[in-house]
């Protein structure tokens, strides 16, 4: 947990070596993961954010510039508005139940998933069975999503077949 | 199958777009988009009759208790929206045919009707959701393809404008996540009409004032309310024209519902309203927005930037509306939504038809076009005047339920502003008007023919609109108003 | 370890998400080279998966699979939700990045500055 | 070119069991982690890592692009698909109870279902990416 907030300061300077940076910190964060009992995500974290991410941020590199010139305008608005932000964020986390209790409201009013999936799927992986049966609508969204990024990848990066499409006025 | 229709309104748009994927070919792919936009258009008038007559429609998808899984919600509201959106897209499917064709490549035209599908398809389903996570499910399915459809624009520009409406829209729904993270660690549910019921108990809690904060600025960057606004100008200016009369229409108009609804439904009007400073922060910022974008709008040369520019204070008058929430305030609030869909329609097909004879809207280049394009450029004038709100466009009514609302309230200052933001708007609308009716033909212009049937017939559908609801206003106020009752109405 | 932490500080795990949240939004705001910016914007969504999944933890507890050996399992549902989360983030990202490639391959650079100044010369 | 041997050698090894694997972790999905994205993912690294090694050229012979094309909007077509057909069955939209005379069977298969067209999108939509982004030179 504290390496990956450190190094997510690391990060904060520049160079290419950001990619394999977030790909370290994406194999942390499932490392987390798992300590919090969400195995299914972390397993999507690993491969996804420490594989798919860091791929295809180096495959970009590759396509485009690998150093990053010194930022000219202050940093005083981002300072704020990222102060301000975090400063609302304590506030609000401060008053939320702490870590690992088991009796808080999303614990005790939230739907009893683990009682009656076995009965009503028959699937003992629980995420599998909210995934798929209880909210399998907004798993289908998701894959409308990466449908979604997957056709305008697409469109935005597929060699046209005959005229070049540059404009310019 | 008529119990099936809420999930039908999103499912249509969403095979026509897979559909339109697999046929990979610029003719069946439109023939395909033509008959979803009009299939989801028929399903969203009969819901909206069913609401009329029947109440609030309730759908289980899965089956399962909306404590469990997803539930999808229609009442009148939602109901108006949703016809408005269908009905923008039904009535851009001609207009789109030449327009595409003439600014996107022909190898990716079938891939821009999937797009514009699914850009239907995620704006359909906000507006119909009950379930909080799944309004960001579709939110995100919405935008992804907005910024492919934007970076599609024929100017380089469109890349970077693409790209920042990434960067802030994604921003925009990380806050709604982080927001609705809160919402469900309180109250342990995602729906949200019982996120409402349970917030009754917990009021005023630290978390739940986090989670309005968040989620109301994440939806302002995608309503683009005054200072988060940026985005939108590039966006609108160099997207492909069909691209902006779609989403001009309808994309911020599904934020201001998604909006209305956390305010009233899920906080509830008295909490919000009565408790927190909201109230005078949203007009400040509404005020703001009317005044300051309709200067910059003013000294714009591109047309499109310019009529962007008004969006962004047209907004400022939607938010106003919301803001004074009273009977009277949201009533014309809302009726604005519909109004302000109408007009920017109308508006953005008269310039992508420009854009389909001079290529670009450069306000020297349309000097003269009237005499060139005299249809095209009566429906500009027709729609510009409904922007003003001149009697007998639906610009009025809307200004008419403000400047009511405001006196009603008591803030005569508020009347005095808006009929003086009006000027503004005048000046605008006056210096186009100037170029394409009073000077010269430019040498672009001289070349110009009148457009096509294809586009003048949905042009003239939505600028003809906009006067019949400005002469007649029974229908889409009465409506608004029904939606506005239900709003106040609803339990905190 | 989890239990040494949640002794040491109850809302330690919260306190570290918001650090996150903040970094990630701070990179996306002020940083003008584009991948860096997209970058930061996956460290900003990143973040948010601890808010979900933290709560859902109980000390003590275990994964949500069923199994007669265990009587208390953490949460599924903010497990789904952040799955979901994962895939548009993924999305979302590699759009961005396309994007980006476009960009650099129209202006020749992927810094929000020089691209700026460029547009304003013609 | 002389490493080029080994590593030939090695991912053509590899490959079969990194399918298995995925495949594996497909249809173990609902006994342990693991399900239609994440098997997804796995599948498309085995072929990416094979386009890397033997080339693009070699990998759009093995996975033509106008197949990996198809197949993305399929995924969704059986997704939705399921949805459709449980409607037809007389439940709601996605109601696999109704797949079934035995709901809880009916589940199993719609859950099931529904993940084959999780996988079918997700690896195909990698592997577009994939090509989209390899496909592109160096720029300018």
């Amino acid at each position: 947990m504290l390496a990956a907030a450190t190094i997510a300061i690391v990060r904060v300077r520049n160079l290419f070596a950001v990619a394999v940076l977030f790909g370290i910190y994406s194999f942390l964060m499932a490392g987390v993961l798992i300590a919090l009992d969400a195995v299914d995500v972390a397993m999507t974290e690993a491969s996804v954010g420490a594989g798919v991410s860091t791929v295809l941020m180096l495959g970009t590199l590759y396509l485009t510039k690998t150093e990053e010139s010194k930022p000219l305008h202050s940093a005083m608005l981002p300072l704020f508005v990222a102060g301000v932000t975090g400063a609302a964020l304590i506030w609000g986390v401060s008053a939320l139940p702490p870590f690992g209790e088991a009796n808080t409201a999303l614990q005790v009013m939230g739907p009893d998933y683990m009682d009656r999936s076995v009965k009503e799927t028959g699937i003992p992986n629980v995420v599998t069975a909210v995934l798929g049966s209880y909210r399998g609508y907004d798993t289908l969204g998701e894959t409308t999503v990466i449908f979604t990024a997957g056709i305008a990848v697409f469109l935005l990066l597929r060699k046209s077949s005959g005229r070049k499409r540059r404009e310019n006025d | 199958m008529l119990q099936h229709l809420p999930v039908l309104q999103v499912m249509v748009p969403l095979f026509g777009a897979l559909v339109a994927a697999l046929s990979r070919r610029p003719g069946p792919s439109w023939l395909v988009m033509t008959a979803a936009s009009w299939i989801a258009l028929a399903i969203s008038v009969t819901l909206m009759h069913q609401v009329l007559t029947g109440g609030v429609i309730s759908y289980h998808i899965g089956g399962w208790d909306p404590s469990l899984g997803i539930e999808y919600r229609v009442d009148v509201f939602s109901a108006l929206i949703l016809v408005l959106v269908s009905g923008i897209a039904a009535v851009s499917a001609p207009f789109a045919h030449r327009s595409v064709a003439s600014e996107i490549p022909e190898d990716r035209i079938a891939w821009f009707y999937t797009m514009y599908l699914l850009a239907l398809t995620g704006l359909l389903g906000i507006a119909i959701t009950g379930d909080a996570f799944n309004a960001f499910v579709f939110l995100e399915v919405s935008s992804l393809s907005s910024y492919a459809l934007i970076a599609l624009g024929r100017d380089r520009r469109a890349l970077v404008a693409a790209y920042q409406y990434l960067i802030l829209g994604t921003i925009g729904a990380t806050f709604y996540v982080i927001g609705v993270g809160f919402l469900y660690v309180t109250t342990g549910t995602l729906n949200l009409g019982l996120i409402g019921e349970r917030l009754a108990a917990v009021e005023s809690t630290r978390p739940v004032l986090t989670a309005l904060a968040f989620i109301t600025v994440g939806i302002s960057l995608k309503l683009a309310l005054f200072p988060l606004h940026v985005w939108l100008p590039n966006a609108y200016a160099y997207a492909p024209s069909t691209a902006t009369v779609f989403l001009a229409a309808t994309a911020t108009k599904v934020a201001i519902y998604l909006f209305v609804r956390y305010l009233f439904t899920v906080f509830g009007d008295r909490f919000v309203f009565a408790e927190l400073p909201i109230q005078q922060v949203l007009i400040v910022l509404s005020v703001a927005a009317i005044f300051g974008a309709g200067a910059v709008a003013i000294f714009q040369s591109d047309v499109k930037r310019m009529f962007a520019y008004s969006s962004v204070a047209q907004i400022g008058y939607i938010t106003l509306g919301i803001a004074i929430a009273t009977q009277t305030g949201l009533t014309g609030g809302i009726v604005h939504v519909i109004n302000h869909g109408l007009i920017k329609g109308a508006l953005f097909m008269a310039l992508g038809a420009v854009a389909l004879q001079v290529r670009h809207c450069h306000i020297e280049e349309l000097a003269g076009l009237g005499q060139k394009m005299p249809l095209t450029m009566s429906a500009l004038v027709v729609a510009g005047l409904g922007l003003i709100g001149v009697p007998g466009t639906v610009g009025f009514i809307s200004k008419w339920y403000l400047i009511v609302a405001s006196f009603e309230v008591g803030w005569w200052w508020l009347a005095v502003l808006i009929v003086a933001s009006s000027l503004l708007t005048v000046v605008y609308v006056g210096r186009v008007v100037e170029a394409v009716w009073f000077r010269e033909p430019s040498e672009v212009a001289r070349g110009a023919r009148e457009a096509p049937l294809s586009m003048l017939i949905p042009m003239w559908l939505l600028a003809g609109a906009t006067v019949f609801f400005g002469i007649d206003a029974n229908l889409t106020a009465g409506i608004a108003a029904k939606a506005a009752a239900a709003l106040l109405g609803s339990p905190g | 370890m989890i239990d040494v932490f949640s002794e040491l500080a109850s809302h330690y795990n919260q306190y570290i998400t918001v650090f996150l949240m903040v970094a990630g939004l701070y990179i996306v705001i002020a940083r003008g080279n584009m991948v860096k910016k997209l970058v930061g914007l996956s460290l900003f969504q990143t973040s948010v998966y601890l808010l979900y999944i933290s709560p859902a933890k109980i000390v003590g507890g275990t994964a949500p699979i069923v199994d007669p050996r265990f009587a208390v399992y953490s949460n599924p549902l903010p497990h789904v939700l952040i799955l979901t989360a994962i895939v548009v983030g993924i999305a979302t990202l590699a759009l961005g990045l396309a994007l980006v490639v476009r960009i650099n391959e129209a202006y020749g650079s992927i810094e929000e500055d020089e691209i700026f100044e460029r547009d304003q010369d013609h | 070119m002389r490493l080029d041997v080994i590593l030939r050698v090695t991912t053509k090894l590899i490959l079969p069991f990194m399918l298995l694997f995925a495949v594996y972790v497909q249809f173990h999905g609902d006994y342990g982690p693991g399900g239609g994205f994440q098997a997804g993912t796995i599948a498309a690294a085995g072929f990416i890592l094979y386009g890397l090694i033997f080339g693009l050229p070699a990998m759009m012979r093995f996975v033509p692009a106008a197949i990996v094309e198809a197949l993305i909007p399929l995924g969704v077509l059986i997704f939705a698909g399921v949805g459709v057909y449980s409607m037809l069955n007389g439940g709601n939209f996605l109601d696999y109870s109704h797949l079934e005379h035995d709901p809880v069977h009916g589940q199993e298969w719609g859950v099931f279902l529904v993940e084959l067209g999780v996988f079918i999108t997700v690896s195909s939509t990698m592997i577009a990416i994939f090509y989209a982004f390899a496909g592109r030179g160096r720029g300018e």
